[in-house]
């Protein structure tokens, strides 16, 4: 089939402003990646539109972009997936970071803000010869965060954070639960008081943004939910 | 680090608990507000009608929770979507002031009303 | 005010457009407390005042303006309560079902208080 | 912009950041990546990590490296294998230290599962001997070693693409890396370099790998005069998603899937009776390809054909514990649900057992003698110790990154107690300026994707699971027909920030040399010996080939090859049947 791809374009060094551009694509198959689309025009057409991508498969995180009006992963999302209005898809970068070049965003404050949580194991004694046990319920507690990607969908859907850049924002809430919930690990106090905070837990309204984008499925919100009955368990 | 590491004291666990709770009870006192205020049968929205029930400690404390939780609840609520945006601290204690102060003023008028029986 | 072109093209699920629902109908009750009761300190000024008020208040042009309040409140209330069952039991999980539920009871309920209004059965 | 550091690490997947990790903390250490850390290619191994720590029934690191000895068909070192699977056992438990979720017995020990090719009591029987996180065992590793390196306060340069190693003299004095974000050059100054740059499965059609499994580092080290060790063995994954590639864990088949060919008949009967559909992968591989060309492939609507991995049998709930994320794959690119079909799988380029010859302690060696270059050191795919022989067993490679990961960064802790920064020489950076250069200057009338697919394509038809001599050799006439006309390729993007359009030619370049040496010492092997299989030389030769071939590049003429004796230690070669 034709179909028509309206990417947003934005060249710091000749642009003033981000511009929409239509690629006309023929030959396209409903089974067909959207990150192959945008291959096909970086290859085909114009070598220059630029965006993130590595493993292709939704494991690595890397493009995750806005198409047709909700953040999702490039590679992970068929063309038969997409409500196509007039036969076009619209591609735009995730919303609320830094845009750097047609679809390529500044992931930094994203990331910095998943350091903040102490992403790492903090246990309070040496550990033993052998392996910490563990139960398998126990273990499986924590199998859903640890699905996370860091492909920053969740963050960047959220209006929370489309308000105030400084909210800490899912993915780094979901980092949090992966080690408050842990039984291996002693820092929970640690971690509580860092998104228990102005900027943190309770700017979650339950939106359910982040939990329509996470392309892993996460149920993102049921884990703050967790941890906002944490943070509240400590003051009452 | 660039993001503000706030205490826990003022995270705000304990003003968004409070939201759930005077939520939860404004859900009843809610349906009781209009069941027996609007659309009892035997009420009626004359002057008397009104005067009789107030004389009525039930209904009396009723209405008296009902200013009281309501306006806290909308407060809190009120102030839980501004503080969502970044403003300037000196704007956003503005708010709050304002937000506080007419909370404190209807509060009263409301009370001053319901004790004037 | 980037944000607002955010908000605007973003695509809304209906978690969004509950939350946001939400947050209108509760500025809108916010306000409308106030009023009540500045409309009740009519009480104070004696039978006449408070009467006559009341008949203002029979119009139909109010008539409809409180069974839109009733609609505010109904949504208000049931998503409130909807969020509760997220934040404190496991309502992550079946916020959307929740949602739709509700909603379903509210509009049947909706429907029931504008005949109570118009038919004047109570009054 | 010059940097200096005691230590530079090329690549961020599980071998750059264990290595990161060992460094102390009064050493200036930087890891260098051209994607962000949690991009890494280490992310996407699915099915496990193997150690023998024996918690779900009896198992012996001496099993362990005799699995690994007869997977790699004897080729091998059996004593860097040793060393890998004494280790393992440490290794396993350290990523639980640091707080690796896995999934666990029901006393609470790490569970295990089957996998291709592990055995008890030296090919008795199948053993549970996989350590697994559901199917994302590589994505939870990744994220684990990349939170110690938080902890430990590791200084990363993300999204730095390696250009060019400076060697001078034998010595290795850092390296030249373009910033992404800016297209500035910048030098990397060091007493040390690591190289753990991943693998090259972009050199074929259909693989496994990421887009960024460009071979950058096996071309970076050739190009500047260090050889290539067993470049002619490349690992074909037997179950990868039907035409896309995409991994389907052997994990499945240990979980007990089953591979059907059109007849629905369990077809690795015949090939491996004794452990079947969890026979090593080139045989496996080679066994789908043998069922398609015999006719018993089933026929896709486009006209190619697949084979089935049927886990209809296993039950909803294993499929959602223990493989949910490749049922997934299953379901979002081919519409299958693996609970109620077969999903359609053809075999996918996946690893490369060659790389850059190193000690057991990841330093490099320059020649047969194994003679090491001084700060020069490589570890994970790109390096070949060699533990994996001509074929590499399921769950060895995240072993490989963790254990020889580690002793690199040990050894280069060693070696920095007494190392001196090297004299940097004034055109360090002439290549990569040279080179950029010259795709900027050349007019867009060569196209990046016509050679690139083309090349592909080529590797994928002469190169792959079944080879002869003829082919592979009109193969390489076309590689090198493509080298020149590489020479030639532009782009259209002539900004300096981000630009991907450069990048994506410079790694073309990356592949082109790799497939070079890939086909190269294929032609050269003339035997038939693990995942290096020619129809000509059908047989193994321990006579003449029991040995690794080193590759060294020589400029404008044929690449000189030359022999190292595999070491054998309690293992000697034997017939390989399972």
């Amino acid at each position: 089939m034709e179909l028509t791809v309206r990417i947003q374009r934005y060249d710091p060094e000749k642009d003033s402003a981000p511009h929409f551009e239509d690629y006309k694509l023929d030959n396209v198959n409903k089974t067909d990646r959207i990150l192959d689309l945008l291959n096909r025009i970086k290859w085909e057409i114009d070598g220059g539109l630029t965006y993130r991508r590595s493993c292709t498969h939704g494991i690595c995180g890397s493009d995750a972009v806005k198409i047709n009006g909700r953040n999702r992963l490039a590679c992970s999302v068929l063309v038969q997936d997409l409500k196509i209005s007039k036969s076009r898809i619209q591609i735009e970068p995730i919303p609320a970071l830094p845009l750097q070049k047609d679809l390529l965003v500044d992931m930094s404050s994203f990331f910095e803000k998943y350091e903040i949580v102490k992403p790492y194991l903090i246990p309070k004694d040496a550990p033993p010869e052998r392996e910490r046990y563990q139960s398998n319920e126990d273990a499986e507690l924590l199998f859903e965060s640890a699905k996370c990607i860091h492909c920053g969908s969740c963050s960047t859907s959220c209006p929370s954070l489309w308000v105030n850049e400084n909210y800490i924002g899912p993915a780094a809430f979901l980092k949090a639960y992966r080690f408050i919930f842990d039984t291996r690990d002693d820092a929970t106090a640690e971690r509580l008081d860092l998104i228990d905070s102005a900027d943190g837990l309770w700017r979650c309204h339950t939106i359910f943004n982040c939990v329509e984008a996470c392309p892993k499925e996460i149920d993102i919100t049921w884990h703050i939910s967790q941890l906002k009955k944490a943070a509240l368990s400590r003051e009452i | 680090m660039a993001y503000r590491q706030v205490s826990s004291k003022s995270g705000g666990a304990l003003s968004w608990f409070l939201q759930r709770v005077t939520g939860v009870v404004l859900l009843f006192v809610m349906i009781g507000h209009y069941l027996l205020m609007h659309y009892n049968i035997d009420s009626g929205h004359t002057y008397s009608a009104v005067l009789s029930r107030m004389q009525n400690p039930f209904y009396k404390g009723l209405q008296m929770t009902f200013v009281v939780v309501g306006i806290y609840h909308g407060i809190n609520g009120t102030w839980s979507v501004v503080r969502d945006f970044k403003l300037k601290k000196s704007v956003s204690w503005t708010i709050y002031a304002l937000l506080v102060i007419s909370g404190v003023v209807f509060g009263l008028i409301g009370i001053t009303t319901l004790m004037s029986f | 005010m980037s944000w607002l072109k955010t908000f605007i093209t973003y695509e809304k699920a209906p978690g969004a457009w509950s939350w946001g629902l939400h947050r209108i109908t509760g500025l809108g009750l916010m306000f409308y407390l106030y009023l009540h009761i500045l409309a009740l300190t009519a009480l104070q000024k004696g039978p006449e005042a408070f009467n006559a008020e009341m008949v203002l208040f029979k119009s139909p042009i109010f008539m409809f303006l409180e069974w839109a309040l009733f609609g505010l409140v109904l949504f208000h209330s049931f998503n409130g309560f909807r969020i509760v069952l997220i934040d404190l039991a496991d309502g992550a999980k079946y916020h959307k079902k929740l949602l739709y539920w509700l909603t379903a009871v509210s509009i049947a309920l909706f429907i029931g208080m504008g005949y109570i209004i118009f038919s004047g059965v109570f009054n | 912009m010059i940097h200096q550091y005691d230590v530079i690490i090329v690549g961020a997947g599980g071998a750059g950041l264990q290595a990161a990790i060992e460094i102390p903390t009064e050493s200036s250490c930087a890891v260098l990546t051209k994607v962000f850390p949690t991009r890494s290619h280490t992310g996407t191994a699915q099915g496990g990590v193997s150690a023998a720590l024996g918690n779900e029934e009896e198992d012996s690191w001496e099993w362990h490296a005799f699995d690994t000895v007869k997977g790699g068909d004897y080729l091998g070192d059996q004593d860097a294998i040793e060393t890998m699977c004494k280790d393992a056992i440490r290794a396993i438990i350290a990523l639980e230290h640091m707080g690796m979720p896995f999934n666990r017995t029901p006393e609470g020990k790490i569970a295990q599962r089957m996998f291709g090719g592990h055995t008890a009591n030296f090919g008795e029987k199948p053993v549970r001997r996989a350590c697994y996180s559901a199917d994302r065992t590589g994505h939870v590793m990744l994220q684990t070693l990349y939170e110690q390196c938080m902890k430990n306060d590791v200084t990363f340069f993300n999204e730095f693409h390696v250009m060019d190693l400076i060697i001078r003299d034998g010595v290795c004095r850092g390296l030249v890396a373009i910033e992404i974000k800016t297209g500035e050059i910048h030098i990397f100054h060091a007493k040390a370099v690591m190289f753990a740059t991943g693998g090259y499965g972009r050199v074929f059609q259909i693989t496994s790998n990421a887009m960024a499994g460009t071979g950058d580092g096996f071309e970076m080290a050739y190009r500047n005069g260090v050889p290539l060790e067993d470049m002619e063995f490349v690992q074909f994954h037997p179950t990868g998603l039907w035409k896309l590639g995409i991994l389907v864990s052997e994990a499945a088949r240990g979980e007990g899937g089953i591979l059907r060919n059109k007849d629905g008949e369990r077809f690795m009967e015949r090939y491996a009776p004794s452990i079947k559909d969890l026979a090593p992968r080139d045989m496996v591989s080679r066994a789908i390809y043998t069922e398609i060309k015999e006719g018993r492939g089933i026929e896709a609507s486009d006209g190619s054909f697949y084979v089935g991995l049927d886990l209809t049998h296993l039950g909803k709930e294993i499929i959602e514990e223990k493989l949910p994320e490749i049922t997934g794959f299953a379901k979002t690119y081919l519409g299958v649900d693996a609970n109620e079909e077969w999903i359609p799988v053809q075999p996918t380029t996946h690893y490369a057992m060659g790389g850059i010859p190193t000690t057991i302690d990841a330093e490099v060696i320059v020649d047969e003698n194994n003679t090491t270059m001084p700060g020069f050191y490589a570890a994970g795919e790109c390096a070949c110790v060699s533990v994996h022989g001509a074929n590499r067993l399921g769950t060895n490679s995240l072993l490989d990154i963790l254990v020889f990961g580690r002793r690199g960064g040990k050894k280069i802790t060693e070696f920095l107690v007494n190392a001196e920064l090297p004299e940097l020489p004034d055109d360090a950076s002439e290549w990569t300026r040279n080179t950029i250069k010259r795709i900027r200057n050349n007019d867009n009338s060569v196209k990046m994707i016509d050679v690139r697919n083309e090349m592909q394509f080529t590797m994928m038809d002469t190169c792959s699971v079944f080879r002869v001599e003829e082919s592979m050799k009109e193969g390489l006439q076309k590689i090198k027909e493509l080298q020149e006309k590489y020479l030639l390729v532009g782009i259209d993007d002539k900004s300096k920030g981000f630009n991907t359009d450069l990048l994506e030619v410079v790694e073309l370049g990356s592949l082109l040399n790799t497939a070079e040496t890939i086909i190269t010492c294929a032609i050269n092997r003339k035997e038939s010996r693990g995942a290096h299989w020619r129809e000509d030389y059908a047989k193994r030769d321990d006579t003449n080939w029991l040995k690794h071939s080193l590759i060294f590049g020589t400029t404008g003429s044929t690449p000189d090859i030359r022999y190292k004796p595999v070491i054998i230690k309690q293992f000697e070669p034997k017939e390989r049947v399972y």
